[in-house]
Order: structure tokens, then C-alpha cells, then sequence
């Protein structure tokens, strides 16, 4: 199978489905003849044409309103937010509107849209240009919230997300735009709420998002070393959860790592570990083991930064304490 | 009253007195509901501010948009929504036009074209602008109006978003009601500089008219109502105007903040309604007859939708996560 | 001991420090004159003029921005968000400024602010101002969040945030504002960090944030007529969080049900279950439970909106499943 | 150059061209840096826009305070930071401005009264106003500077502020660098109407100066300045200018937003120090030798202090969790 970069994944899943429906346009700051810092949109103002590929001036929180109404009459916006961090500034229109809007008018209004951002930190760009906000949202009813972890997931997840008829946050790693991956030239679509279980394993489960997906794959090829199998599994959306997947791999192994690049406290780590102690809870040989990010502003220097994001490493690392049963008595 | 105002439309005339006056019933039957306890929560009363609403909306087609704010229920009257399902609304009854999920500062009826009131203030411009987009880019002509008071030039979304219809040119319209008051503030304490600076800034091209003269505003409504639709906007309005009672419904001592002479002086003088009716008999337009028949008229219909909404069941239990997220169709995304 | 109301012990503390502090300034919408909506503040403006308390316009990311510039330089604000629902429209200069800007400096700047807000449903306002989201900035790294429970409580705890250093966001539960405790003439502050045990008790812990507090005590009162001693736990602070009498208490009960008025998913529930999970595995008899509001925007009708939020009634009913060991095989 | 600069102020004029040349010397081993990938992430040059920063910044005491951008070695560099703090900040050395927390996004020196750049584009707009503010609340009578980019005339939070300051008269000076483009985009096709009339909305006196007259801009500062200390704020500068490097380090190719030529005739005809030095030279303030004297002089302290921040060492790890919460003073709270 070709392999394509996740930036390119992306940007196939948006031509296509922009093809297939009129009513989608997408707006973004530099969107359309810069086709993004990142260059994930390149060549889509050139098909598409500018009526369609909106450059905005920067002005996050307007045009995140602009299309929670474009999308109550009709239209099928995608946002672009340039950095994750932004997304702070967007709450309102995305919490307080988008997600919102369908349930205050009783079912009569719907909110189809696409707010397509990044996370991830690592890339020397400090604390506003790093982080990982995917929590915040999940936290909010109403909103649906996807990860990609590889340019196969990001082209179907999109796909999906553009015609999902509720509001849709999507997370790329920015880290991995370049990182290339087999994907099929025939279209496909990635359901939401159906995790991925990358490979099997009978003895801990390792559950990670994003590019800690990648992060728990390495993880789990150390352990095969030493002769751990461990279960990998891409839950893919965090919101809706498939939680059945999840904890049937729970009660098999008795033993799960969650892995996020969230700042680990009152983050999405908490959410999974819960629900996997209180619906597995009676097959666990030790507690579920959570592993994010510190829980410290991003910082620029290269020698802490690197410090601050789960590794493959520190995954053996808890991952080795819960088969050793060295939990006992907490950490 | 303007004396523009051509005695033609005859039937256009006789709708907005209609209107207005159904505007003022049903604040009134909403102030008693909630006086007599029977209203869940507060609510934003209309009154005094029946030109703005009737005279803009009277300009617009059913297809036509708008957003509206927490004091809503004129701006949904005005687009053409039924008093039922309004009161069922503000008492959280199943028949309401959000299933009663919305209430009183939600209200929002998509077939009239109205998106919804809304409770973050000046939270709907992106919206409305939004929905002026949308119709561009859907190669219709509708046109959106976006009705907000004074008190939310304060917030920046609104700049943001009048630089973008700006830039594209946009068919919406900010009608700005500035009834002199936000909350427990006065506009002049809230807002530097003239109101229509703020437009101005980008280059839109800004108006004021006297909210109490439903013709006025009608007949601006129109002028601007076309040339948006061709293409020839965003434009701004600033219709000065004044709400009769307090903040909500609960803001009964307000003389801290709001003189009573003042409250007095538009309710006497200024009232969009008795100003109209005058002009109507002045211009044979009805008799006084015919204008009582409107009220009496009105105000039965504001009294049966009462009695239906009071007497309409809740929703169902069942209801309360329903809707949280739309179904997609089968066969399409998860 | 005098009793007074949630509303004028928040009045006091603000008023007791201002007068000891003359860089304090207050500033939100309609404070002044009109004391706020709830009339927290009234006659505060008649003591301190119009200079310490700022009347502004409805602009809460100006303000909240502003705040954050005098914090930086010698002020030291209180920021009133009118309702904690609008909360979304500061995130930026919360969580991208206020919290940051120690770290980014290398500490050589700070923001010395309070943000005080409110949340709580069942107050009939439907959506968009019955939010309880001190989830959200609890997940922000540089944010204190305290949460008081009762007159006492956030007197105690006002005080205490305004003599703090760093950013901290105060939420009232505006239901509470006329509720009445006893709150001493002298000056007490309570420190953040240092959960308050309400009740002592052997069979289950129940840990409860805000007025969850009083619906834990109420289901500890039911608890205790059907012989079961449930201890009742306000962690005051949820940042920081007083991990230390959580787990002490949980290893001794072995049973805990986290009781928030956020909503469950993504919440604060998972947090603080996942620490007890991990930190007290190995003692307990069932997995710590959870009980948030439900994940849907708060419905305006009476007849919904009273079923999304924790009872002491779904207390108790949890409470028993879990002494009952009817947890087994999960929920 | 400005007509009406005075010769008098022969120490002011050497200290801007000074200044000038040690943040062009800034950038240029800046950028050298990131060519040489010793430097960690990306970085936005000042160079060209010297003038601006300068000309406003000799007009401040150094309890004056400063808010910066993106871009902000310029600004930070004429408010009187060192080049050694600054140059570790840029390679996240411990000796750096921030311990190496920062960044080139993120220095500050608040001993001079820079409260710090900001990678959120217009971040400090409230940042800034509440600095003013501080010093109105305080009783002191120092004065905040703004600088932001055109693009940052999209953030509502801008006009928030404005009205803020403009209603409240504090201290503060909005200086917008037009710059021409935000990112890869024209100015022209981000911000609908006049610059300034987003200010003129409140009530705000603007001024537009040539961004590349150190004079000029340092002429209407001083007046400013003074002005906003008196109490007549607040002001909003919009100072023309141009970036000569692409919008980052990494943006080389760039001629699909930007020509060639147009770079070019603003390096050759405008650019602030040549022209400014010519000046100097005319009027017989420096000799050529005196100014190729301070040119020397400047490069050989970049030449250091690069060496120096080479060589010094990371923060230790330790440091990673340090200062999230600054520490309450004992005795005070928890
Ligand atoms: C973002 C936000 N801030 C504050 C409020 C509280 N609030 C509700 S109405 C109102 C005053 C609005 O004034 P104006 O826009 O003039 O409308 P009016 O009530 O006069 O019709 C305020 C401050 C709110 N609902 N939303
Ligand atoms: C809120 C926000 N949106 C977008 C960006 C990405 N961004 C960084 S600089 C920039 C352009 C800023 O233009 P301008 O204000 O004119 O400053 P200049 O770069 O020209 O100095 C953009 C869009 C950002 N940092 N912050
Ligand atoms: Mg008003
Ligand atoms: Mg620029």
C-alpha cells in the first residue's frame, strides 16, 4: 500500500469529502495560499478556490462563532485553529453555543461542524504553542472529540468528522505531520467509538492517545523483550468512549497504563482510569497506572521540555511496577 | 410618527400595530406568570422596545434570519412564532419550541428563521454573521439580522466579527437597541465614543433611528434589508429605544440606578404602541373600533396560550439526555 | 457564634482585606452600585469608592486581561465573573496569561489575582448559566481552585486567595448565597491545601466539593439511621488537593464516593478517584465511586434540569451498592 | 527625517542609533543561530522595524512599562535588556532572562519594564491596559506601551480594552506596527477600513508616523508619553513598517504573499538605521568613524554574548516544576 504523510492523509480526507459536498468551506488564519504554517491544506485554494478555503483575519473567537451559525443554516464548516493553545479562546463559541445548541432548541437546531486543531509539545515552541487541551473539551456535553494517531487514522477520522452531524474537535499531533504511514487510495472512514487494539497482548494493557499511541507501541516492543505482552489499544475518540473495548481488554490482562500527553491531573488519564477501576475493578491485579504530562506550563528549554511528556521508557518503567505488584501500597 | 410613511400598506400596518401589541401582551402575561410563581426562573421583559423588533422584522422574509439575546420573546413574536409553544417554552413544557429545555432565554423557533435567543451577551453576532456567510456561500439571498443591546458593544467577538462581514460583505445587519441601560449600568458609563463609531471602524455604513417609530424603522428596515440582499452590506443600526420594567422580571427597585421620572416620560410620551395607534386613527388607517378588536383580540389569544401551557404536561424524564447529540443518518458517520 | 450568609461572609472577607491592603481592587460587571445581580457586594463602593470597586463594561476577556496586567504590576485584583458559566470567555488570559506567566518569566514575575465565580444548577437559568466547570482550570497548571462549602467556608477561604501569590479562581455556589453558618467576629483564614473532615466514620468515605457537601452530609445522615458510618470529606481546595486525608480516610473505610456538580465525564470525579485508586488500591473493598452531573447541557425545564444533579438519595443508593458489594463486576 | 527634530539632544541621538544597530546585531546572530541549528524551535526578526521600537522606547523611563509580541527582541533590546540574559534565553539556558523557560516568545525583563512578549497575538492588549490601570490605582505615574502588529487588530480582546482605557483615561499607548502583512496574509485583506478608526471608535486620539524615522517616532512619543502622564490618555500610534526577514526564521520562500522588490526597496531606501545615520553624518552629530565605531563596538558584544550563551549551561532538570506556583511568603497563605 502507498504510504502517505499525516499532513497529506489530512488533506486528502478534506478534498474528498469537499468533492462529495458543497455545503462544506473551511476557515483558518493563512488557510489558503499559505496552506497552513504547517502546509497540511497546500493546493486546496488552488481546487477549491477562495470562496471555499477562507483566509480570516486573526480573529479566533469570530470566526469559531462565524461557524457555529454557518453550520445552524446549513453550510458545513471546518475551523482551522492554527495551535491547540488557541482553543482558549474559541470556548465560548465551541462550549457555550456549538455544543449547546442542539440540546437548548430541543432537537430543532443542529451544529455540524469541524474545529480541526493540534497538540503535542516537544517542538521548542513554550508554553502557549505546546499544549495538549483535549480534556477541556471532552469535559463538555456536546462535543465530540477525535485523535488521531497515525495518518490512516487522521484521513478516516476526518472523514467521519466532517459528516458527523454534531460539533467535532479534532486533534493532530503537530508533531507527526510528516510522519508517513500506509493508507489505502480506496476511501474508508474510521467510526467513531470504536477503539483499535494495535496489537494483543494477555499480561497489561496500554491505552494511549494521539502520538502516545506510538509511545505505548514502543513501550510494549521493549517489554516483549522481557517477555511482557502487553495490549496496545488507540481508543481513537475520546468522546464517545468505547469503554467496552477498553475494559474487555482490562479484565483479560488485570492490568492497564493509561498514556496522554495532557497534563496528567484532571485530565482524560482520570476519566479512563476511573471508569476502568469501577467496571473492571474485581479483575485488576493493581491499580490502573496513569502516565501524562507533567503538570507544568510547557517549558521552551529543550533540556526540561523533554522531560515534561510520557516516553516509552516510563511507560516500561510503571508498567514493570504493576507486574511486580510493586503498587502495593500505592506509589 | 415619520412622515415618510406612505398610507399604501395598508395591511403592513395593521400586522406590525398586530404585532407589537402582541409583543406587549405577551410580556404581560409573562410578568404575571412569574408574579404569581408560576414561571420557572427569571425572565427579560420586552416591553417598550415593540418597534425595533416589529419594524425589522417586518422588512424580512420567513427565510430571513435572526439571533435575538436574553431579552428575546419580542424578536421571536416579531418573526412570526405562536404564542403557545412560546409559553410552554417559558413554563419548560413539553410543547415548548425547545421541548422546554431552553426556556425563556433560549427560545429559538428555526422555521420562522429565528436561531435562538441567547444568554451570553453579544454571544450570537458570530453567529448571526455566520448564518449571513452561510447564505453566501449556499448562493442564497437570504439576509440575517443580528438584534443585541448596547450593553454588548462591551464585548470583542462583535468587532471580530463585523471586520470579517466587512471584508466579504456580508448580507447582515447589527441592529443595535440601545435603551440606555445594561443591567444596572448606564450605556454612557460602558461604552466610550459614539455607538456607530464602533461600526464605523470598518468601514460599515451606520445609521440611527428612533426605535419607538415602528415606521421609521420599518421603513429603514426595508432600504437596508434590500441592499443586503444585493449584496451591498453588512450595515448597522442604532435604534434608540427603552425597556418598561426592570432588568428581569425580579429588578423591582431600581430607582438606585434608573430614575422613575425617566421610566415615566418614554412610557407617556414615547410609547411605540399608543404613538402608533394615534397615527393609525389620525390616518384612517382603523378605527378606534377596530383597533380595540386588536387588543381584545390579542389578549384573549395571550390568555388561552396561557391556560394551554399551564396545563401542558413536562417532558418525560426520558427526554433529559436526548438531544445532547443529533443522530446521524444511518449509513453515514458513526 | 453569629451566624451570617454565604453572600455576607464574602462580602466581609473582600471588604477585611481591602481595608488591610490598599493594592486591592475589585472590578466586574455591575458591582458597584448595584452590588452584583446576587447583591454579594453591596456597600462595598459606599466604603471604598468607585476606584477600588470598578463598575466595568460587559467585556470579561478585557477585564479578566486587565486584572492580569495589574496583578504583574503591584495590584492585586479581584476579578467577579458575574456567572461561572462565561468562565469560557476569559480561558485566554486565564489559562494562556494568568498561569503562565510565573513559570514563562522563570519566576521573576507574578500574577497575584482572585477570579471569584459561581456555579450550581436547579436555579431554573437552563444552559448557558448553570455550568459547574472548575474541572476546566483545575487541569491548568499555575491555577489554585477552591471551592467553599458553606459562610465559613468562604470566608476562610476568600481571605486566604487574596493573600495568595499566584492566580486563584473562587466558586461560590450561588445557590448558597442566603444560606446561613456560623462564622466567627475574629479573623480566621483557612489555609488551601487542607481538606476539612466533616463527619467521621468507618464504613465509606464520601468525599463532596461545594454544596456536594451538604448532600454528602445529608446522605450521611440517612446512612447512619440504617447503621452505616459514613466519614464526609470537603477537600475545600481541589488545586491543591489534599491527597493525604483522602487516602487516610479511604484506607481506613475502604469504600469512596466522589460527589461533584461538574459534569461526570472529564470531571474532577476522575481525578480524584484515580489518586485514591491508585494510592489506596490494595484497601479497597470496592472501587472508588463517582457521582457527577450528568453529561448534558443543564435543561431549563424544572422537570429535567432536578435529575442531572447528585442527591443525597443517589448517594446513599451508591453507598449501599458499594458496602453491599453489589459493585462486583462493575456498574 | 523629521524636520523638527533638534540637534540639542546629542546623547538621545547616539543612544537610538546605538540601539538600532545592537537589535539589527541581535537578529542578524539571531538568525545565524537557527541557520546553524544551535538554536531550539523558531524565531520572529525585528529587523526593520528598529525604529519603532527605539524611537518609542527612548521616550521611557524605566518604571515605564512595556508589553511586547511574537516579535519582541526589538522592543526588549530598546526597553535595556542585555544581550547575554538574552541570548541564553534563546538557547534555554539557565542564565536566561527566564531561566530558559521562556523563550524567544516569552522574554521579559521586568527590571526594565518589560512585562514580556507574548505568543498570542494580541495577549497583552489587556495585559497592558491593566498595567495603566496599576499605576493610576497605585498613585504612581508611570506609562504602558502596547506594542502590537497590524494582525493583532483581529483580537476582540483589542477593542475591549480600548474602551476600557478611553472611558477610565489610563496611561497607556497603543502602538500598532503595520508592518503590512500578518504571517503570509496583507494587511489589507485582514482589517476592513482605517486603521486608526479602530481606536477613533472610543473616543481615542490616534496618530499614524513613519515607522522607519526614529526621530519622528521618537518625537510624538515623547509628546505622548508625557501627555498619558498628565492623564490625557490613552493614544494609539499606528506606525508604518516593515519586516525585512520572512515572518519566521523558517519562512524563506515567500514570494507567493511577498515580491522580491518590495523587500527590497524598503531595505534600500527606507531602512532606519542607514538613513538615520546618514542623518547623524549630515548633521555632523557622529563622524563616520564614531558610527562605524558603534557598529563595531555592538558586534563585538553579540559576538560575546553569543560565545557566552553558547557555553552556558541548562537549567537542571530540577528546575522543571519550579515555579508553577510562586511560593507564599511564611506567615501569609498556605
Ligand atoms: C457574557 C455575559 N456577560 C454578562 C452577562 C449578564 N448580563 C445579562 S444581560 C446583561 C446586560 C445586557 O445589556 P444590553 O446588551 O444593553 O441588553 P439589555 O438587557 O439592555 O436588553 C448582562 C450584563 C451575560 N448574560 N453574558
Ligand atoms: C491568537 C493567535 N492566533 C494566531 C497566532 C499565530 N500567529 C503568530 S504571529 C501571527 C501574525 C501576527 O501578525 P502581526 O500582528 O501583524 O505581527 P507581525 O508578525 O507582523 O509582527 C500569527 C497569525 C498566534 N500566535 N496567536
Ligand atoms: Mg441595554
Ligand atoms: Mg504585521
Amino acid at each position: 500500500m502507498r504510504e502517505i504523510t499525516l499532513s497529506k492523509a489530512v488533506n486528502e480526507a478534506i478534498a474528498e469529502e469537499m468533492r462529495r459536498d458543497p455545503a462544506i468551506f473551511l476557515m483558518g488564519e493563512d488557510v489558503a495560499e499559505a496552506g497552513t504554517p504547517f502546509k497540511v491544506l497546500s493546493g486546496l485554494v488552488e481546487e477549491f478556490g477562495p470562496n471555499r478555503i477562507l483566509d480570516t483575519p486573526i480573529s479566533e473567537p469570530g470566526f469559531m462563532g462565524m461557524a457555529v451559525g454557518a453550520a445552524m443554516t446549513g453550510s458545513r464548516p471546518i475551523v482551522d485553529l492554527m495551535f491547540g493553545d488557541f482553543i482558549f479562546l474559541v470556548m465560548d463559541q465551541l462550549c457555550n453555543q456549538a455544543a449547546k445548541t442542539h440540546y437548548m432548541s430541543g432537537g430543532k437546531l443542529s451544529v455540524p461542524l469541524v474545529l480541526r486543531t493540534n497538540l503535542g509539545a516537544t517542538r521548542r515552541s513554550a508554553a502557549q504553542h505546546s499544549q495538549s487541551l483535549h480534556a477541556l473539551v471532552a469535559h463538555i456535553p456536546g462535543l465530540r472529540v477525535a485523535m488521531p494517531s497515525s495518518a490512516y487514522e487522521a484521513k478516516g477520522l476526518m472523514k467521519t468528522a466532517i459528516r458527523d452531524e454534531n460539533p467535532v474537535v479534532i486533534f493532530e499531533d503537530k508533531l507527526m505531520y510528516n510522519d508517513k504511514a500506509p493508507v489505502p487510495d480506496e476511501e474508508y472512514l474510521i467510526p467513531f467509538g470504536e477503539a483499535n487494539i494495535l496489537r494483543e497482548g494477555r499480561d497489561i494493557t496500554l491505552i494511549g492517545t494521539s502520538s502516545m499511541v506510538q509511545v505505548c507501541e514502543q513501550a510494549a516492543e521493549i517489554l516483549a523483550e522481557q517477555g511482557i505482552e502487553a495490549e496496545v489499544i488507540d481508543p481513537r475518540t475520546i468522546v464517545p468512549l468505547d469503554e467496552d473495548t477498553l475494559i474487555n481488554s482490562v479484565k483479560k490482562t488485570s492490568r492497564a497504563i493509561v498514556v496522554d500527553e495532557g497534563h496528567q491531573s484532571f485530565g482524560i488519564t482520570g476519566e479512563i482510569a476511573s471508569r476502568l477501576n469501577e467496571k473492571a475493578f474485581y479483575h485488576l491485579d493493581a491499580p490502573v497506572q496513569r502516565l501524562g504530562a507533567m503538570d507544568v506550563p510547557v517549558p521552551f528549554s529543550p533540556a526540561l521540555e523533554d522531560i515534561t511528556v510520557p516516553t516509552p521508557e516510563r511507560v516500561v518503567e510503571q508498567a514493570l511496577k504493576a507486574i511486580k505488584g510493586e503498587l502495593f501500597h500505592g506509589a | 410618527m415619520s412622515r415618510n410613511a406612505k398610507k399604501s400598506n395598508h395591511e403592513a400596518y395593521v400586522r406590525m400595530y398586530q404585532q407589537m401589541v402582541r409583543i406587549r401582551a405577551f410580556e404581560d402575561n409573562a410578568n404575571k406568570l412569574y408574579l404569581a410563581a408560576k414561571m420557572p426562573g427569571l425572565t427579560h421583559m420586552y416591553s417598550g422596545q415593540e418597534a425595533v423588533a416589529v419594524g425589522i422584522c417586518e422588512a424580512l422574509k420567513s427565510t430571513d434570519k435572526i439571533t435575538s439575546t436574553h431579552r428575546g420573546h419580542g424578536h421571536c413574536v416579531a418573526k412570526g412564532a405562536d404564542f403557545k409553544e412560546m409559553f410552554c417554552e417559558l413554563l419548560g413544557k413539553e410543547e415548548g419550541y425547545c421541548r422546554g429545555k431552553g426556556g425563556s432565554m433560549h427560545i429559538a423557533d428555526q422555521e420562522n428563521g429565528n436561531l435562538g435567543a441567547n444568554a451570553i451577551v453579544g454571544g450570537s453576532a458570530g453567529i448571526a454573521t455566520g448564518a449571513a456567510l452561510s447564505a453566501k456561500h449556499l448562493g442564497k439571498d437570504d439576509v440575517t439580522v443580528c438584534f443585541f443591546g448596547d450593553g454588548a458593544l462591551g464585548q470583542g467577538l462583535l468587532y471580530e466579527v463585523m471586520n470579517m462581514a466587512a471584508l466579504w460583505n456580508l448580507p447582515v445587519i447589527y441592529a443595535c437597541e440601545n435603551n440606555l441601560y445594561g443591567e444596572y449600568t448606564k450605556v454612557e458609563e460602558m461604552a466610550a465614543g459614539e455607538l456607530t463609531g464602533r461600526a464605523k471602524a470598518f468601514g460599515i455604513e451606520t445609521f440611527v433611528v428612533n426605535g419607538q417609530d415602528v415606521l421609521a424603522v420599518n421603513k429603514l428596515s426595508e432600504e437596508l434589508v434590500e441592499r443586503a440582499r444585493k449584496g451591498e452590506g453588512p450595515f448597522f443600526i442604532q435604534l434608540d429605544t427603552y425597556r418598561y420594567h426592570g432588568h428581569h422580571v425580579g429588578d423591582i427597585n431600581r430607582e438606585y440606578y434608573r430614575p422613575k421620572d425617566e421610566e415615566e416620560l418614554w412610557k407617556t410620551e414615547r410609547d411605540p404602541i399608543t404613538n402608533f395607534g394615534a397615527w393609525l386613527l389620525k390616518e384612517k388607517v382603523l378605527s378606534q373600533q377596530e383597533l380595540d378588536q386588536i387588543h381584545d383580540e390579542v389578549s384573549q389569544d395571550a390568555k388561552d396560550a396561557v391556560a394551554y401551557a399551564e396545563a401542558a404536561k413536562y417532558p418525560d424524564i426520558s427526554e433529559v439526555d436526548m438531544h445532547v447529540y443529533k443522530q446521524n443518518p444511518v449509513g453515514g458517520a458513526a
